[in-house]
């Protein structure tokens, strides 16, 4: 089983994508930094107790999912869109959701473009084996209008494309828009339209048929945004992990109370390691795209439900 | 043809014993369906010296290729020192350690110094300790008046001096017959002299020889018998002064006339 | 006296597996098929528990399901509703595309290359040289990824022709050259004689190659008459008109006109669009293979003593001749086979399409296509299958060619 | 009748003429432009177009290359400095790029206070194959070449000093078993012993073993990842060891093409026209994607490993076909000789057939080298950092971003070099060879 | 050397003409900085058989290389037959379809048939219907006695079959002048009879001839004039028995010694 994989390997291998700003990228000392690097980490931590004991694999839009059936990763963590045929014919199995996404478009503000369907005839850069390619086939052919695809490999291509000006939109999730826009020099001369043409949630995925291993990646992202709920933060996690407070959910979420740790063989403290590794959903947010980062997302759907997002975890029982 | 001064060698004194050393029986051998040998009977006896003669084309190398296996035949039997060549590869391999060939175009192994060449197959074949095998290397290197030689690379001797080193070589493996293919046409005149006197001297040795040549002067002096073959079948065989001087059938008449009209 | 042993026991002894010639081959044979089957076997096991494990099948309906991704340059209709078997096709044809253009270009640069390496104009040789060197010595993927960023980098963005004034302009109003690719003129008909371009074209084609037979025909006569007489009638002019006017008959009957490429919107409409991706591929893997073809021309040119053109001179044939009957029929023997193992590598080399995004058969069954259906075993299966085809078909025209102009020897 | 003549015609001559200067238009350099430059009017012209053509060329990339800016830390500090020395539209290379990353460009992310370890693992290599390459040397130096690899994979990946020493041990015991054991239970029987006798060691003892002397005597140099190999390094690693393990399987597919065995001789021609029909960078993705699904479950090993043997299997198709046409090359006499004397088939091929249908061989095995070097640049689409890989990293950092030529340039430079002199040598064998052979 | 049969030939009844037919005077030529020839004078009168002999690198070849201008010569004059051979590309072609010329090596086109070998020449310089050049190709392939190899190719027939096709190519433009350079030398011993005899014949239908050999039995037998060079110039000429029975130059008479004394 997978589990016992990583465990006899003592490492994780998580597939991310080849970088890009914010969600996966290493940074100047080769260490792995961003969004979906994080849940990564938190496996990493909730496995084997050592959030660096991940071995990043970057993978491009088209090799990502044969890196994952092929057993090369373990979980793949790459602005995934959950779809049907993805869950279903190439049989995965999306254990959740990081990212309320949809697909948008940047082009330049001297092309004086204000929607997207202006761009009858436009050449669009996109990335191969995506949904986005999907989706913009769909979108020009049901508003009938012309355009020009520019397949491209990974996203530093896209960018540099983009800025050379071999394509006059670029197009992706709207988050993979700003973190790229983010790393422009000028990123004022850029706008993304308004239009959002799809939906697109992302989210870390496994292997179909190793319902254990999936347990636990869906539980330790679970953890993630459950812990913002409880108000369980990095700075707070020691002092409530050390005895058990009084909120029975916190009690069982640090394992303090109860033995859901040991249901799925991982120790009592798993989600306590998860939650250290790199902070709850909010901080990891906050972190890598939020506002005051450079990329600067709002929290918008993926606020937690009690903030009027769409982030809810199953509670911990 | 020049003749050779080897004439002058008298070998009378030697004994052909009764021991049989190869005994063909009604061999028969196809190229596809070209039938190269037929009926081939023939006796050697230990200690003869036979010299094949024969128009090109009539089937001599692949008789002498035949008596150590190199070509396969496909009908009667040879039989070598007791041993029958089948197709057991164990009795192969005994007879090619017994049998040593001597080829028109020597076959150096170019990579190999003389005295390397001539070790190699004793050693792993017969599996002589270095050493010993060197001596004995040295020992024939000597006898072919070459041993000098013993470091250079076969590419540096005149053709004359590698097919010494080739006869060495196959003697080195202390083999009880020798076969040799025109193991003088290659060579210049000159050399063909070398070539023959060592030739020679082993016959006065008592070694049992195969010999395919057109050198009828050696035929003369050395052979005890000469077999004259023409389209895959012996025609004629008896000693050499007879066969020379009397021969008694058409064809044998004709390639006489030809090669001694030269 | 002889110690001739009787002939060994008829009965079959195991040993006779291993020391008989007759048998040990046949046990070789057996082993090494056992052992083949075995791997084989351990591997498909393997396979087949692997896709079990996933849930998965082998099974090749994928193909006739909707694609749903669109592709930039298709030679045959296509749009994103088509199956995904059209679109490996629609790649395949791309593939086929780019190594015919490649294998011709290659050629000519080859040619030229060579042919100018062995002038005696010391300049000239020098600098052709050093192209065949720079060439050789540097990976092919470099030199995409270069020319790509040449095209890229190196030339204006559509919006550079655009304004009052503008920062670039088109060659003669007929070529513009961007970083999106090449705009050339295309050929219309405003009388054309069917609906679908496809058959006018091919009309176009079947009449250019009648006067191509033509042409022919006219050097069999030439070639006739100079055996009856001796003189060779001078058919250049005649040739010429026999080529081109037919076609030109037909196509001012058809109306032709050129449409020149204009900047519309965002790009530049009418005209031929040679996408950047295409030309980067091209010219970097015909001047590539040119390289290697230069030293195989050479070669082969070298490879004709010089006896053979004094010969010819000395018998008071002109240089030219001498050229046409003696050198070339000869140096082309030399030439053609390793000229064609040079074609098959160039077209395996157009795998390299990756590097430059342009949609050839790797990209759309071997890529997108994978993605999408998820169907990696299947999908690299057919792509193997599809190259090796291909190499097989070329190198089987080879050994055609090669049987047909073997030297006769003694 | 008049054949008078020649008695007319007698002559006998007293004094020889002296060599004499050629006239001044036969000599010099007026002859020397005369014939190489201007000819003809065809000739002409191409001087001029060739002169105008360098002219351009380099009137373009003099100025460029030469007054590069080499002491910046970034794309716009370069700018800056540009623009201080030169001005704003100067174009000028930003060389800096290369002296700040040219350490990545050669190790990829090997630890640099490692650094040594490759380029003395270079330098090994390079007097291991020296032997092999120049038959002046002393053939003692082979012995080295024989360890050598051993050492090699040590000083690379580092890890205890065990772990080869106990893989090389299993050559030790199967090349042991068919020195001492034949005589006893004959050639087959040993040979088959050799193979089987260090497979099982190396699955079921060697492990242990190693971890038992590596508690007991902990030698060993820190151990470097496979990931973090990169640039030329990882070309080279990549080709050498490709080269060198396809060797041994290439000469048995030669082997396999040449029998007379109907099966093999089928198996090893399908096997090489299939791997060679085939794309390298499809065999690549083979090796990245698929191979999984021909192994066991669960089976994962490294990506570099698995490059390795797909480009050995890969190389080995070719080399099959460059021995097979040193084989082709030798006169049957040595087979027969070699029969004659008693030699088997394995022995035979061993000790006269191979040793100088290899020699033939090696300046083919230097080209097909030369083509995997390059072709090693295709590892970077499947995730491995090569040169191509490595520039493609430093132009997505921020401070390279939109930096091209400079990159690109030093690497083909690189592989220039390297392959240009790699192909020289192979043109000074290929004459040696014909000389000697005459 | 062995002295060939050809001795026997008798041609005093041939005469030679008082027409010029080639006239080289002070005639120097470099390779670079290398004197090859000096200040060379030779007339040559139609009819006349010239043999040239020399050691080697004397400029032999090189000279009758200049007559047809495979080589150019940098100072003095060559007219052949009243044309003066200079840059003029006209005087070029016409000198050369009137001089013919037979190349040690043969020079055979090995893609060509032998019937095509000979007729490619006349069909294209001589612009001859193919049919008449193929009956004059047949003659002259008769006279060399090998029509019936018209339909093989050169690499079909042995090395003195190839070289008189290689004359009959000549012979089938029809020249006045025949230029031979070494033509038996690269031939086996039998083989270079056969040419001699077809170059004898030649002479005996008094064609005009200039042949670079070192067939000596040659010269003396067919011979008007036998030229020496030496150091690129020309030592000694004389008629063949003088030549040989008589030297007078140093030079001459040790070469000849030399040549003779095998
Ligand atoms: N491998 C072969 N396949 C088919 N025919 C062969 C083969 N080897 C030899 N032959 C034919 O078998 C016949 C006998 O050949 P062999 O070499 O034994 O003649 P030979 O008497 O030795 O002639 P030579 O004096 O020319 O060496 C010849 O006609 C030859 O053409
Ligand atoms: N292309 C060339 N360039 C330079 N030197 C040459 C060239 N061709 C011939 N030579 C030199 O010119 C001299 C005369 O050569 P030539 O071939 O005329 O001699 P030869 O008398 O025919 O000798 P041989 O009997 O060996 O054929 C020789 O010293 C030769 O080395
Ligand atoms: N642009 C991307 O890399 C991801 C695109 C999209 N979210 C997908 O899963 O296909
Ligand atoms: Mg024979
Ligand atoms: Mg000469």
């Amino acid at each position: 089983a997978t589990l016992d994989d990583v465990k006899a390997r003592g490492s994780l291998n998580c597939g991310v994508s080849t970088g890009l700003t914010g969600f996966s990228a290493p940074d100047a000392n080769g260490v792995w930094q961003g969004f979906d690097v994080a849940v990564c980490r938190a496996v990493a931590a909730a496995v084997l107790g050592d959030p660096m004991a991940v071995e990043f694999v970057p993978t491009t839009g088209q090799t990502r999912f044969t890196a994952l059936a092929s057993g090369e990763i373990d979980v793949l963590a790459r602005n995934t869109t959950w779809t049907f045929s993805r869950d279903v014919d190439l049989k995965f199995e999306f254990i959740g959701v990081n990212y309320y996404d949809g697909q948008g478009f940047m082009v330049p503000k001297a092309l004086g473009v204000s929607s997207a369907k202006e761009l009858d005839g436009a050449t669009v850069c996109i990335q191969t084996g995506t949904t986005t390619e999907l989706n913009l086939a769909d979108f020009f052919r049901v508003n009938n209008i012309s355009y020009e695809p520019v397949p491209i490999e990974t996203n530093a291509e896209a960018q540099q494309q983009y800025l050379a000006g071999a394509c006059d939109v670029y197009t992706t999730d709207a988050s993979g828009l700003a973190a790229t826009r983010a790393s422009f020099e000028a990123p004022g001369d850029h706008v993304i339209l308004p239009e959002i043409i799809s939906k697109e949630p992302l989210g870390p995925l496994v292997r179909h048929g190793d319902s254990e291993w999936g347990d636990i990646v869906r539980w330790t992202l679970n953890a993630l945004v459950a812990a913002e709920e409880y108000g369980v933060t990095s700075a707070n996690i020691g002092e409530l992990s050390a005895a058990p407070g009084n909120n029975p959910e916190i009690n069982r979420l640090l394992g303090t109370e109860g033995e859901l740790g040991a249901m799925f063989g991982l120790e009592a403290d798993w989600a306590k390691k998860a939650i250290m590794a790199n902070g709850n959903y909010g901080e990891i947010f906050e972190k890598t795209i939020g506002e005051n980062t450079p990329i600067g997302l709002s929290r918008g759907l993926n606020a937690q439900w009690t903030e009027g997002g769409l982030l809810y975890s199953p509670p911990f029982r | 043809m020049q003749q050779q001064s080897t004439t002058s060698v008298d070998l009378s004194h030697m004994t052909v014993s009764d021991e049989v050393a190869i005994q063909i029986t009604k061999m028969n051998k196809w190229y596809g369906n070209f039938h190269v040998l037929r009926d081939i009977d023939l006796t050697v006896y230990r200690g003869e010296r036979i010299v094949i003669a024969g128009p090109s084309g009539s089937g001599k190398s692949t008789m002498i290729r035949c008596i150590n296996r190199l070509e396969e035949h496909q009908a009667g039997k040879i039989v070598v020192d007791g041993t029958e060549l089948g197709s057991d590869l164990k009795n192969i391999d005994k007879i090619r350690s017994e049998v040593g060939m001597v080829f028109q175009h020597f076959n150096l192994f170019p990579h190999l110094t003389i005295l390397e060449n001539c070790t190699l197959a004793p050693i792993w074949v017969r599996k002589i300790p270095k050493k010993e095998a060197e001596a004995t290397a040295m020992h024939f290197l000597e006898k072919v008046k070459i041993p000098e030689q013993a470091n250079k690379y076969p590419g540096q001797l005149s053709g004359g001096q590698q097919q010494r080193v080739a006869i060495a070589r196959s003697l080195c493996m202390k083999p009880r017959i020798m076969l040799f293919d025109e193991p003088t046409s290659a060579l210049d005149p000159e050399m063909i002299k070398e070539v023959l006197d060592t030739m020679v001297s082993l016959a006065e040795e008592g070694m049992t020889m195969i010999c395919v040549t057109h050198e009828m002067g050696f035929a003369q002096a050395v052979a005890n018998r000469v077999i004259f073959m023409d389209a895959g079948q012996i025609v004629e065989q008896n000693e050499p002064k007879e066969f020379f001087n009397n021969p008694q059938h058409e064809r044998t008449k004709l390639f006489l006339s030809q090669i001694l009209g030269h | 006296m002889t110690t001739m042993t009787d002939p060994p026991g008829q009965g079959f002894r195991l040993s006779q597996l291993i020391y008989d010639t007759r048998y040990r081959s046949l046990t070789i044979q057996v082993v090494a098929m056992i052992l083949l089957m075995l791997l084989f076997s351990w591997l498909v096991s393997n396979t087949i528990h692997n896709l079990q494990n996933l849930g998965k099948d082998f099974d090749f309906g994928f193909l006739w399901q909707p694609s749903g991704y669109d592709i930039n340059q298709r030679l045959i209709d296509y749009n994103s509703q088509s199956t995904h078997g059209r679109a490996a096709l629609v790649g395949i044809l791309n593939t086929l595309l780019v190594a015919a253009l490649g294998c011709a270009l290659a050629t000519v640069l080859g040619v030229i290359a060579g042919v100018l390496r062995l002038s005696n104009n010391w300049l000239v040789a020098r600098l052709m040289a050093f192209y065949v060197e720079g060439f050789r010595n540097v990976p092919l993927l470099l030199w995409i990824v270069l020319i790509f960023a040449l095209m890229t980098e190196g030339t204006p963005a559509p919006s550079a022709f655009r304004g009052d004034t503008p920062s670039a302009s088109m060659l003669f109003d007929a070529v513009a050259i961007t970083n999106r690719g090449v705009y050339i003129p295309a050929i219309h008909f405003n009388a054309a004689f069917f609906e679908s371009g496809l058959y006018n074209w091919l009309l176009i084609i079947a009449v250019f190659a009648a006067s191509v037979f033509a042409v022919k025909r006219i050097g069999h006569w030439a070639a006739v008459k100079q055996e009856a007489t001796g003189d060779r009638p001078t058919t250049w002019y005649l040739t010429l008109g026999v080529l081109i006017v037919p076609t030109a008959i037909l196509m001012v009957l058809m109306g032709a006109y050129f449409d020149l490429p204009s900047l519309q919107g965002f790009n530049f409409g009418g005209g031929v669009h040679l996408r950047g991706s295409l030309i980067a591929l091209w010219l970097a893997l015909s001047l590539y293979t040119g390289a290697f073809i230069a030293e195989i021309v050479r070669g082969g040119i070298l490879a004709i003593s010089k006896g053979q053109s004094e010969a010819a001179f000395a018998l008071g044939l002109r240089p030219g001749t001498t050229m046409n009957l003696v050198i070339l029929p000869q140096a082309l023997r030399v030439i053609i086979p390793p000229l064609i193992s040079q074609f098959l590598n160039l077209t395996k080399n157009s795998s390299l399409a990756i590097a430059v995004g342009y949609m050839d058969a790797r990209s759309t069954l071997g890529g997108i296509t994978i993605n999408q259906t998820g169907r990696e075993l299947e999908g690299m299966l057919l792509l193997g299958l599809f190259y090796l085809v291909l190499s097989l078909l070329i190198s089987g025209v080879m050994n055609v060619y090669n049987n047909s102009v073997k030297l006769k020897e003694r | 009748m008049s054949d008078t003549h020649a008695q007319t015609v007698a002559f006998v001559r007293d004094t020889m003429t002296e060599q004499q200067e050629p006239p001044l238009s036969q000599s010099g350099a007026y002859k020397w432009m005369r014939e190489n430059l201007l000819s003809t009017p065809l000739n002409v012209i191409l001087t001029l177009v060739s002169v105008w053509l360098i002219y351009s060329v380099l009137s373009h990339v003099m100025p460029w290359a030469v007054f590069g800016i080499w002491d910046a830390s970034s794309l716009s500090e370069c700018r800056t400095i540009r623009d201080e020395l030169y001005g704003a539209d100067a174009n000028v290379a930003c060389w800096a790029v290369i002296s700040e990353r040219w350490k990545q460009l050669l190790f990829g992310f090997y630890p640099p206070e490692h650094y040594w370890r490759p380029v003395l693992a270079f330098v090994l290599f390079l007097v291991a194959i020296s032997p092999v390459l120049f038959s002046s040397l002393p053939r003692k130096l082979l012995a080295f070449s024989v360890v050598a690899p051993f050492i090699l994979f040590w000083l690379i990946w580092g890890g205890t000093i065990w772990g080869p020493i106990c893989v090389a041990l299993g050559f030790v015991i199967g090349w042991a078993i068919i020195r001492y054991a034949s005589p006893y239970i004959g050639a087959l029987g040993s040979v088959i012993l050799a193979i089987v006798v260090p497979l099982l060691y190396w699955f079921v003892l060697a492990g242990p073993l190693d971890d038992l002397l590596a508690s007991i005597l902990p030698i060993g140099l820190e151990q470097v990842q496979s990931k973090q190999m990169g640039g030329f390094m990882l070309a080279m690693i990549i080709g050498i060891s490709g080269i060198a393990l396809s060797l041994p399987l290439g000469i048995v597919l030669a082997l396999g093409r040449q029998s007379d065995l109907f099966l093999i001789n089928k198996c090893s021609v399908i096997f090489i026209e299939v791997i060679r029909g085939v794309p390298l960078i499809v065999w690549l993705f083979t090796a990245s994607l698929l191979l999984n699904y021909f192994l066991p479950p669960g089976t994962n090993f490294d990506l570099m490993l698995r490059v390795i043997i797909m480009v050995t299997l890969f190389s080995s198709a070719y080399i099959a076909e460059v021995v097979r046409g040193g084989l082709a090359a030798l006169p049957k006499g040595q087979y027969e000789a070699a029969d004659a004397l008693g030699l088997d088939y394995w022995k035979s091929m061993r000790l006269v057939i191979l040793p100088q249908a290899l020699k033939i061989s090696i300046p083919g095995i230097v080209n097909t080298f030369i083509g995997l070097f390059k072709d090693t640049t295709l590892v970077v689409f499947i995730g491995l950092l090569d040169p191509i890989g490595l520039s493609n990293a430093i132009r997505a950092s921020t401070e390279w971003n939109g930096i091209y030529w400079e990159l690109f340039v030093f690497i083909g430079l690189c592989f220039f070099i390297f392959c240009f002199s790699m192909g020289r040598y192979s043109l000074f064998l290929e004459k040696k060879l014909r000389r000697e052979h005459r």
